[in-house]
């Protein structure tokens, strides 16, 4: 026995460097593997920013990002105007209208089920956020259609297409993200904070309020700006409620577009430089969505460092 | 990327000489018609393929020079900048823009100036036509669209050199079907179809007191009009030529297009 | 006593709160169902093929296409995503490499779906020359899914005990050896359950492929290179052109039909989930 | 057990182990001789259970671990540059405070080892198996139910399953870290009996809390202390089980074994 568990060690000293070697092979591998995240980021920018080369290199950045003039042309695209101005705008618009109704009731919903519902009742509210998460944006969309701007219409006497329509849409997208991350902060609290806070005799609701949300603080931007994230690169929903204009909007039910709806409507029939253009949008969606995770990199350092 | 893999058989030869796969793109106008000869084909050649879809007129023509496709269909005519002299114009069928509203709106009849107006935003409420104080909802088609072309050109005078926009607010559809669609679920609203697709849920309005009728059209009476054209690039062969002559056929044309269009031949203006 | 009079108001409100969103879910789900699921249990419709322009089409080329195109995407990411996350949680060590990394995949979970889209356009359909097809749709949203596939993969890993790996190395394993022999089987229902969600994610999303995997087709789709037309792309196309006749009836059997098969895989997901943590994440059962 | 003379299988010479700037053991000095069993005892988070990982450096899984000084095993360091440590784990083996058993069958726990240097033959298998069962003290227990999972074993069973994964490899040291902290006194004493029989063919370390358990396996004994939080630990006496229980020449020593502290 002896003797066969020595020629094994042997074995195993001999294969040594094969070992190594093979571990090397395999360490870069899974390191390529997870590479492919750094390549996909790096492709993306890539493609979407050599489409938008040309528009922006013909056009300028003015006449492209700063300006209200969208008069696109199908059949000559170098005869059309490209200005995306309105639709950045549109795409702000919308997205405050969604966060003004959905930060409040996606807080609200996740104090709800740390704090306030009891056991049973939280499951219900969590499960069913969840679920709300994953409807398809062509679901809401359409229930967005069906419903809402027929109401919106009765109610103010538009055509019940537009911004507020839109708004509504994305409260039903972005309200999952900021309940289920609020939530999360609020349950990754200490509950020392929540037993000091009562022991002084603080009723429930000041306690939620003076010491509660002020340390989750931090964690709620971050679930609100997740959420925003979600709000501006929502694209469906939106488009099918949203009433497709190219008008500058300054109402709540006016009729315009955002980046996102005028790139999914006009893709599919523009060439050249007209669909360079709709690259450009993407690129802005891109920039933005780098300024939002930027935004919650340093806000989760001065988390972490507090 | 022809896929058209014919062996340059006519429409008289047997069956099974004609197999292969067509695909055809282009205006939503055109489209009924084509899907209609698409199935005739299939059911009378077993060996073909023939795959329709839509995009509007512009994505049709840009994607048959591209050569993803085999016959681009189109509402409008070629513009300059888009024929290199490479692509062959088949007619296939005759078709009115009709100018249609929510019949809620008590209105039967609209001067071209009105049109014009109303579609430019000039006038923005329906107590200017004796209507009730509500806001014009203006509901047209998107860029790519060959009717879209149309309209512009002949109720808002747009040219190539000074393009007439119709007012920012306006809703774009992506085919004739939105269109008629938000206009009959919208009390205020106002938008233009493809004739064929005229029903009971709205109404379509006189034009300078010319109703859009066939034989109005037809007679040249109500002017907004053009022909539907499929593209090809370079003469048509194979399969691409069968499916072309189908619809092109004089059953064809009196059974399909005349139901809803007018057939090429009863065309008397160029 | 104010302050309890407050406190009392404040209970109703976060009561309220609470029961909105569980309102809007339940007011959503029945407006759907109510309207579209007599159509889509109907096999008529659920078998049918579709129409281009006439009425009384179906949508089965539309099912499969969805189906067909989540294994697809499932298939590229996969494997990538679990050797990525077997480097994140076996071999990474903090550092600068590892925080890239990680800035990159919390970039690509937060770019918005159409921007995948027009990627997925501008390099599979338009450079690669590849054409609307099921293959540049799964391309694309197995990049989308990416960062949530690893995630939830990597978590799996890390749930394996760590004395597990310090056993297997303690009796001469490498550690390749003991990712291989040990982890990952160990790993591997947790791997599959947090699968199952993102395969919902994947049937319901829409502006990622409507560029990508094609809208419309009348036949079933068989090569990977096939146009296709996944459900959700479908239901957006048919109420955006509105080119058959009865699009309404289409729409509202297609979006219930969607929704009953996300919330299905939901529930699958869940199911799953809790066996699996009731098997395995207990530990070693003691007698 | 015949008298023979001592040979040390390892011997640690001035080892030190640091976590990043972290000092956690230092300059530890002691012998490990051969075929029998040293003890390492001393409070909890005095550094025992962390020197005990150093012998077969398992420590290298943990980020940011530095080792100074030497172990050596039958004459060679085994921290000298190029030193094959997957050979050295499958020489140096380890009992876990847990049982740990992994999520496969009894037969497929046991083979896990052979298999790896790669023995393939089934009989052969099927003997190394039955042999590392029986020294392990458990294969009249699962002879029955070898394909079922190991993990449905009873805690004491389990840890003596891990006993014979590792006899499988045919070691030349055992390390046990705690071995019996998870399991009941009844399975305790199985374990230790067994120590007493695999005597014979293995040399064998054990870190316990438990100095009643040092008292009754060990021949030797290590005693390690953390003077003041923040300090590493370090090596108070060693020598003679007997001795040290009886008379020990450190007040601190005593002071431990007579129960004062820890």
């Amino acid at each position: 026995m002896r003797a066969r568990g020595g020629e094994a060690v042997t074995g195993a000293c001999f294969k040594g460097h094969a070992f190594a070697d093979r571990e090397n092979r395999v360490k870069v591998v899974m390191l390529a593997c997870a590479s492919v995240a750094i390549l996909a980021i790096l492709l993306i920018f890539l493609f979407i920013f050599r489409e938008s080369l040309p528009s922006i290199r013909e056009l300028g950045v003015k006449n492209l990002f700063f300006s209200t003039d969208w008069r696109p042309n199908v059949a000559d695209p170098k005869a059309g105007h490209y200005g995306m101005l309105t639709f950045i705008w549109g795409t702000l618009l919308t997205t405050f209208g969604a966060m003004l109704i959905s930060t409040p009731l996606g807080i609200g919903a996740a104090v709800f089920i740390d704090q306030v519902a009891p056991d049973s009742m939280a499951r219900v509210v969590r499960r069913g956020i969840e679920l709300l998460a994953g409807i398809p944006s062509v679901v809401i969309g359409w229930f967005g259609l069906i419903l809402l701007v027929p109401a919106i219409a009765r109610v103010t006497g538009t055509s019940g297409y537009g911004v507020a329509a839109a708004s509504l849409v994305l409260v039903v997208m972005a309200l999952p993200t900021i309940t289920t991350l609020s939530a999360e902060t609020l349950k990754s609290l200490p509950a020392e904070l929540k037993e000091a806070s009562v022991a002084m005799g603080a009723t429930r609701w000041q306690t939620i309020y003076k010491v509660l949300l002020p340390s989750a603080r931090e964690g709620l931007l971050i679930a609100v700006i997740l959420g925003m994230g979600r709000a501006i690169g929502e694209t469906m929903a939106v488009q099918m409620v949203i009433g497709n204009a190219r008008a500058f909007a300054v109402s709540p039910f006016a009729r315009t577009s955002t980046l996102t709806t005028r790139i999914v409507t006009d893709t599919g029939e523009a060439s050249g430089i007209f669909r360079s253009a709709l690259f450009a949008q993407a690129l802005v969606l891109l920039l933005i969505a780098m300024v939002l995770i930027i935004l919650i990199r340093v806000i989760s350092r001065k988390r972490e460092a507090a | 990327m022809l896929l058209s893999v014919g062996c340059g058989g006519r429409p008289e030869t047997a069956d099974d000489s004609i197999r292969g796969e067509v695909k055809v793109a282009g205006s939503t106008t055109v489209l009924p018609i084509a899907q209609e000869a698409a199935v005739e084909f299939m059911e009378a050649n077993k060996r073909t393929e023939v795959e329709v879809q839509g995009g509007g007129s512009s994505a049709g023509i840009t994607q048959l020079k591209e050569e993803v496709i085999d016959i681009a269909n189109s509402s409008r005519e070629l513009q300059p900048g888009e024929n290199d002299g490479t692509i062959v114009d088949h007619k296939i069928a005759f078709d009115i823009i009709a100018i249609i509203v929510n019949p809620d709106l008590k209105i039967t009849n609209l001067s071209r100036k009105q049109v014009k107006a109303i579609f430019t935003g000039k006038m923005t409420n329906w107590k200017e036509f004796g209507g009730p104080d509500r806001e014009i909802v203006v509901v047209i088609r998107d860029q790519a669209s060959g009717t879209r072309e149309v309209f512009d050109k002949i109720a808002l005078g747009s040219t190539s050199d000074k393009p007439v926009w119709c007012v920012p607010s306006a809703i774009e559809s992506a085919s004739n079907g939105v269109i008629r669609e938000i206009v009959g679920a919208t009390p205020t609203a106002i938008g233009y179809v493809s004739y064929g697709y005229v029903n009971k849920t709205i109404r379509a309005v006189e034009l300078d007191g010319v109703s859009p009728t066939i034989e109005n059209a037809a007679e040249g009476r109500y002017t907004m009009a053009r022909f539907l054209h499929m593209f090809t690039q370079g003469e048509a062969e194979g399969p691409t030529r069968s499916y072309i002559d189908l619809v092109l056929s004089d059953e064809f044309q009196e059974e399909v297009v005349g139901q809803e269009y007018i057939e090429v031949k009863k065309v008397k203006r160029q | 006593m104010k302050g309890s009079r407050a406190d009392k108001a404040a209970t109703v409100v976060f009561w309220a709160l609470g029961l909105v969103t569980i309102a809007l879910l339940a007011f959503i789900i029945i407006e759907i169902l109510a309207r579209g699921f007599l159509t889509a249990i109907n096999p008529k419709f659920f078998l049918g093929k579709p129409e281009a322009i006439k009425a009384g089409g179906g949508i089965f080329p539309m099912i499969i296409s969805s189906l067909y195109l989540a294994a697809l995407t499932i298939l590229i990411s996969l494997p990538i995503a679990i050797g990525a996350a077997i480097y994140m949680a076996e071999y990474a060590k903090k550092g600068r490499l590892n925080n890239f990394i990680r800035f990159c995949l919390d970039s690509l979970a937060t770019l918005p779906s159409i921007v995948f889209g027009l990627f997925g356009l501008a390099l599979f359909v338009i450079y690669f020359r590849w054409s609307y097809c099921l293959l540049a749709g799964a391309f694309t949203l197995a990049i989308l899914n990416l960062p949530i596939l690893l995630r939830s993969t990597e978590e799996a890993i890390k749930l394996v005990p760590n004395t597990y790996r310090e056993a297997s190395m303690c009796l001469g394993a490498s550690r390749w050896t003991t990712i291989r022999q040990v982890v990952i089987p160990t790993a591997l229902p947790g791997i599959m359950t947090s699968t199952i969600l993102p395969i919902g994610r994947i049937m319901g999303e829409s502006a990622a492929i409507v560029y990508t995997t094609g809208l419309f087709i009348r036949n079933i789709p068989i090569s990977p290179f096939d146009t296709a037309a996944p459900l959700a792309g479908y239901i957006w196309y048919a109420q955006s052109e509105a080119l058959v006749p009865d699009y309404r009836q289409i729409v509202n059997g297609g979006a219930a039909l969607l929704l009953i098969i996300v919330f299905a895989i939901y529930f699958l997901a869940r199911w799953a989930g809790n066996r699996y943590q009731q098997t395995k994440l207990l530990g070693p059962k003691m007698k | 057990m015949p008298e023979e003379a001592l040979e040390n299988k390892m011997v640690i010479k001035d080892l030190s182990m640091y976590y990043t700037d972290f000092k956690a053991i230092e300059d530890v000095t002691f012998d490990v001789p051969a075929r029998r069993i040293t003890a390492l005892i001393g409070p909890s988070g005095c550094g025992k259970s962390t020197l005990v990982r150093c012998l077969n450096r398992m420590n290298d899984l943990i980020e940011g671990v530095r080792v100074e000084g030497e172990v050596v095993l039958d004459s060679e360091n085994v921290y000298q540059q190029g030193f094959d440590t997957i050979g050295l784990r499958r020489r140096v083996g380890m009992v876990f405070q847990r049982p740990n058993p992994f999520p496969k069958s009894i037969y497929e726990n046991v083979a896990y080892g052979p298999k790896l240097v790669g023995i393939k033959d089934k009989e052969e298998l099927d003997f190394i198996v039955e042999d590392s069962l029986k020294k392990a003290a458990l294969w009249h227990e699962v002879k029955t139910i070898l394909r079922e999972s190991g993990q449905n074993l009873s805690g004491g069973q389990q840890q003596r399953l891990c006993i014979a994964r590792v006899i499988a490899v045919q070691p030349e040291v055992i390390l046990f870290d705690e071995p019996c902290s998870a399991i009941d006194p009844v399975a305790t004493q199985l374990i230790e009996d067994l120590m007493a029989e695999l005597k014979e063919n293995f040399t064998m370390v054990i870190v316990t809390h438990n100095m009643q358990q040092a008292a009754r396996v060990s021949d030797f004994t290590a005693f390690m202390l953390v003077q003041e939080q923040g300090q590493p630990g370090r090596l108070i006496e060693y020598g003679d089980t007997n001795t040290m229980f009886t008379n020990p020449s450190d007040e601190r020593t005593e002071r431990y074994i007579t129960g004062r502290f820890g």
